[in-house]
């Protein structure tokens, strides 16, 4: 079932100065990997379009948001304080596969955000993360993610914990990790193809979650097309979760 | 309280409807909203066969509004009768189907695939789009060639038929007066105003077809001004939209003589906002104490 | 580092410039900014006898931008050689005359009255407004008004002369084409969208004129594709304005190959804001290592 | 000399459900009658014009703006906080000749606004005030009003002090003035009208603060234009201070 509610926010926590965390009330359960649209409501159109977040946590009919500052909208919605009515729409797009016996989650910046709900529903023997921050004090939800799995960290000025990105991480553990595994990630474009690239000689599951500018996040303005193997996709219906091989192809190569 | 509207032979329960391209072909909405609760919606601007669009990006935001260069990606008239049409085939609510075509011949042949189906009450022409046939020019531009158009289509359906205006021309009476000649059952506008934005950073176009269509509140002022001209140039009806996205807006196409409007870019801020004007337009008119033809084109 | 611009033979030190009826005579901004901080302005539409200009109420805002049919209101040319030029006479930065006129004569004439004037450097001609001899169209759809225009106060000084095109027009390339043949040293566009606005409450016209012209941030992406299409369509340097409130659009104004910009609306957000953008934009280029002509028309 | 101050609001003050005070530090000192344009410093331009706001109060540096939230501008403005930015740029207008003997202000609704710093600013023998409101509970700064000056209140349902506008007020008390009083007012057309008609037979003086909308206040896009006697005068500019009599001219009737 959809929703499409005008809701005050009932918490917001502040974690450094351009992440923050914003709960909703919202009775629909989500699925893994699915986000929903979202904007302040006021009398003004500005800025026009509504924001696709995804759904970071959900539980006991409260919806919670991983909100990094990037822009105009994002920037927005830091400067609300609970109580601020928001309109919040959905949930949207597919969800991802987290029936694997195995679940390794690659996050590379606000691309965590999906990652933690994921574990959290999945159903497995084992769950790992390699979740890559710019530098040691960019390091989030450090306890969340290690209450439910396996948390490997990973900065790219090396100021703390592994030097490097997620890729460099993975490339350098790639053999401990079975083919029962399965990859969910979610992060720049360049991260999501560099695993593609590391898992060229492996049979290992890979999928990814894409980020691009929304019209609608309801399949309605097709803004959001892309090609996948020849035909039209629409990140926000057939995605935003993607077979990670189909969609880079860098495993044929 | 009656807020019904004649078009053609098309009675719409109210003057609320929804423009092509925002509504994707209906059922997209029907999660959020009631669909009988509007007048009508259009579909997606459909053509003889399938077509892909432009490449991406194809939206941008601006200043109270937003850029496309979709590039009429559809799924064609043959997907669109067997598969999606029985989809919403069962809803109350008048089903406008937007036409996409590239020459006159065109227009004809995808009048003809269409107009057995029942289920359709009315066509849109759009005649914005670019004429392959001369040189890419929109056929909007040329009143021949509009007249030629609506009229070919006249006669081919019996169905209303509503011949939508670019905003993109120095006189829209031209083209308006050429769509009443050719027997138009109405005339809706305004189309997208022709627009394009730089990311300065990447120091490229923002779409990448370059050139996109202009939507959103940004626009009224220049689709009232518009809808105003045209209602006083024709006797036939005018479908009044851009900007749409409160109930004031509503009442002001409606006050400079539109007799229905349609809501686009606005669908896409708040997926139920066209049942929400339907309905608060009819307690306005109730406070008022006033009937739809008590407002329309008092302005005129 | 350098940032001039030399427009027919006008140098400007920088390519930031404000826009006509947004920056009164100049003097009204003085306390607030330095006015040689900017390359030049734009004075007020002078006629050649003073005008009133429209009834009241004169503006209304809008989505992102205001609309304003102000009417030409202006003090003549008498009053504006005798008494505000001398006041505004004493800066470096480059004045430019907008001139308002109803037919050639009269803009012949209007140009020999401010000719000997040595303090003005350019004139920017009005084509937008309506041209009385033929029925109140804009002088600026009609080609050869445009070019006869043009020529005729070409013929008329040594001072540079730009013609200032109106976007309501189905292709602006014609009348930029016509200026560029009549021997205009540069074009600016756009002035203002026509546009009305309705007050609900009152059952009226926002304005007293009813049709107003639209300015700011909302026009900006209709600006900046007619600036690029009319680019790549003359030789002569472009002038970009519409909806200019930021160092980004001035950016993409330049990206799309305007040689200089205008700031029209924004003047009234922030009356320092054109001294700030060309703080800004010499910054920018410092940043970036880069001069004007670097990013001009990258994008053409 | 002017100022364009970006600048926080340093005090705010909620008087009632539509009606607060804010403060910022401003050491120019303005006229009596004058005005500032104020509005809300964000990456967005909505709404697009600034808001012409009068000089409530100003003393030790610091500007005390009185306003009543109508649409949609001042009701951006009411949202703010202590701490956030506005654009304050004045001083615009001309101002209340406060040299008379006798001042008898009279204001209407909002437009009390200007008086409070005309009167406090006047160097007069007698200081008097008719302040018009809808009714009791509309009854703002009694305190402040009653310390520079005899202050007579209206409401126009009668629920508390004299019962009617100040126009009627004015009516009833007309023969208490005598003709040194010079009258200050501001509010609806209607009222300032109305002081002109009960002035008929009077050689009182009577200067009004006109309010419209306006684009620049700076006399810069001569949209506040109103023709007064036959010519051209611009609010912002050559007013929002005129004399009534000349403006109205329904003494003379
Ligand atoms: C399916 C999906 C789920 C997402 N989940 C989250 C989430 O949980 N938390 C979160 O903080 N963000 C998430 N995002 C990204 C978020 O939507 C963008 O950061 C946001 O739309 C940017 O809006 P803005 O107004 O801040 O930036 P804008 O002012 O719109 O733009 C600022 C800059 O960022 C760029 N930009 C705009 N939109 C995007 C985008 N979607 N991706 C990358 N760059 C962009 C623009 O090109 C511009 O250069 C998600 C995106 C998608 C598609
Ligand atoms: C010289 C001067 C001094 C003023 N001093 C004060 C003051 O000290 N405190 C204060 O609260 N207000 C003052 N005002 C009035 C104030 O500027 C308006 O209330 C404000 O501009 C309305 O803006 P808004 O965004 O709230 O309303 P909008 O959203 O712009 O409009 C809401 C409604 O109010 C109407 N409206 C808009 N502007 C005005 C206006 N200026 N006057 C009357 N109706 C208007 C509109 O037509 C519309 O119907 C003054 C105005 C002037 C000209
Ligand atoms: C994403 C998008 C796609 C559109 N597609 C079409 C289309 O296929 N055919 C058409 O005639 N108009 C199309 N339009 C134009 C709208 O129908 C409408 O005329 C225009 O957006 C102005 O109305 P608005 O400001 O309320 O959106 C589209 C608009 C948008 C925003
Ligand atoms: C209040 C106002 C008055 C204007 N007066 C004139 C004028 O007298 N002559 C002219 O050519 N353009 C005039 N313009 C148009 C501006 O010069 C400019 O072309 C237009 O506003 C678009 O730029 P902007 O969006 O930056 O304001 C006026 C604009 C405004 C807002
Ligand atoms: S964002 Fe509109 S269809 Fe995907
Ligand atoms: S408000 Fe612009 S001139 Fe008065």
């Amino acid at each position: 079932m959809s929703f499409n509610l005008v809701t005050p926010i009932i918490e917001k926590k502040v974690l450094n100065k351009d992440m923050f965390i914003i709960t909703v009330n919202c009775t629909e359960k989500p699925l893994a990997g699915q986000f929903v649209m979202i904007r302040s409501v006021s009398k003004f159109f500005e800025p026009y379009l509504s924001r696709p977040i995804s759904v970071y946590d959900w539980k006991d009919g409260r919806l919670y948001m991983l909100i990094k500052i990037v822009g105009k909208g994002t920037e927005l919605i830091s400067n609300l304080s609970i109580g601020n009515i928001i309109r919040v729409t959905g949930f949207f797009g597919t969800n991802y596969p987290i029936n694997g016996k195995k679940l390794l989650l690659i996050g590379g910046g606000i691309g965590i955000a999906p990652l933690y709900y994921a574990a959290k529903e999945a159903k497995t023997e084992k769950t790992e993360f390699i979740l890559g921050f710019r530098s040691k004090d960019d390091v989030i939800l450090k306890e969340e993610f290690s209450a439910i799995g396996t948390l490997n960290i990973t900065t790219d000025d090396g100021t703390a914990y592994f030097k490097g990105n997620p890729v460099n991480y993975l490339n350098e553990n790639l053999k401990e990790i079975d083919n029962e595994t399965v990859i969910l990630s979610c992060g720049p474009k360049i991260m999501m193809r560099g695993i593609e690239k590391a898992l060229k000689e492996r049979e290992i599951k890979h999928y990814c979650s894409l980020d691009t500018a929304m019209g609608c996040g309801m399949g309605a303005c097709l803004g959001c097309r892309i090609e996948v193997d020849g035909n039209s996709k629409l990140i926000c219906k057939d995605g935003p979760v993607f077979d990670a091989e189909t969609l880079f192809n860098e495993r044929r190569k | 309280m009656n807020t019904s509207v004649k078009i053609g032979n098309t009675e719409f329960t109210n003057p609320i409807l929804t423009a092509s391209g925002t509504f994707g072909y209906g059922k997209e909405f029907a999660p959020f909203m009631n669909l009988d609760a509007i007048g009508g919606f259009c579909t997606k601007g459909i053509s003889i066969n399938p077509r892909k669009g432009n490449p991406e990006p194809r939206i941008c935001e601006t200043s109270s509004g937003m850029l496309n260069s979709i590039g009429l990606e559809n799924c064609g008239s043959a997907h669109f009768l067997e598969t999606i049409l029985p989809e919403i085939a069962g809803y109350k609510t008048r089903i406008i189907v937007n036409m996409y075509a590239q020459s006159v011949e065109e227009f004809k042949t995808l009048t003809e695939i269409l107009d057995a189906e029942k289920r359709i009450d009315c066509y849109e022409l759009n005649l914005s789009c670019p004429n392959v046939k001369s040189g890419g020019i929109s056929f909007g531009t040329d009143p021949k060639i509009v007249e030629e158009v609506t009229s070919t289509v006249r006669k081919t359906t019996d169905k209303t038929v509503i011949v939508k205006l670019s905003p993109n021309v120095t006189d829209i009476t031209i083209p308006a007066k050429a769509a009443e000649n050719g027997g138009a059952d109405a005339v809706s506008l305004i189309n997208t105003l022709a627009g394009l934005e730089v990311d300065v950073k990447k120091k490229q176009f923002a779409l990448g077809n370059i050139i996109g269509g202009l939507s959103g509140a940004a626009i009224k002022p220049v689709a009232l001004k518009l809808v105003w001209q045209t209602a006083k140039a024709v006797k036939i009806p005018v479908i009044g939209m851009g900007g749409i996205s409160k109930l004031d807006d509503v009442l002001s196409f409606l006050m400079v003589g539109a007799a229905a409007i349609q809501i686009g870019a606005a669908n896409f801020i708040n997926p139920s906002i066209s049942e929400e004007l339907a309905v608060e337009l009819k307690s306005y008119l109730q406070s008022e104490n006033k009937t739809l033809q008590d407002i329309t084109g008092i302005l005129l």
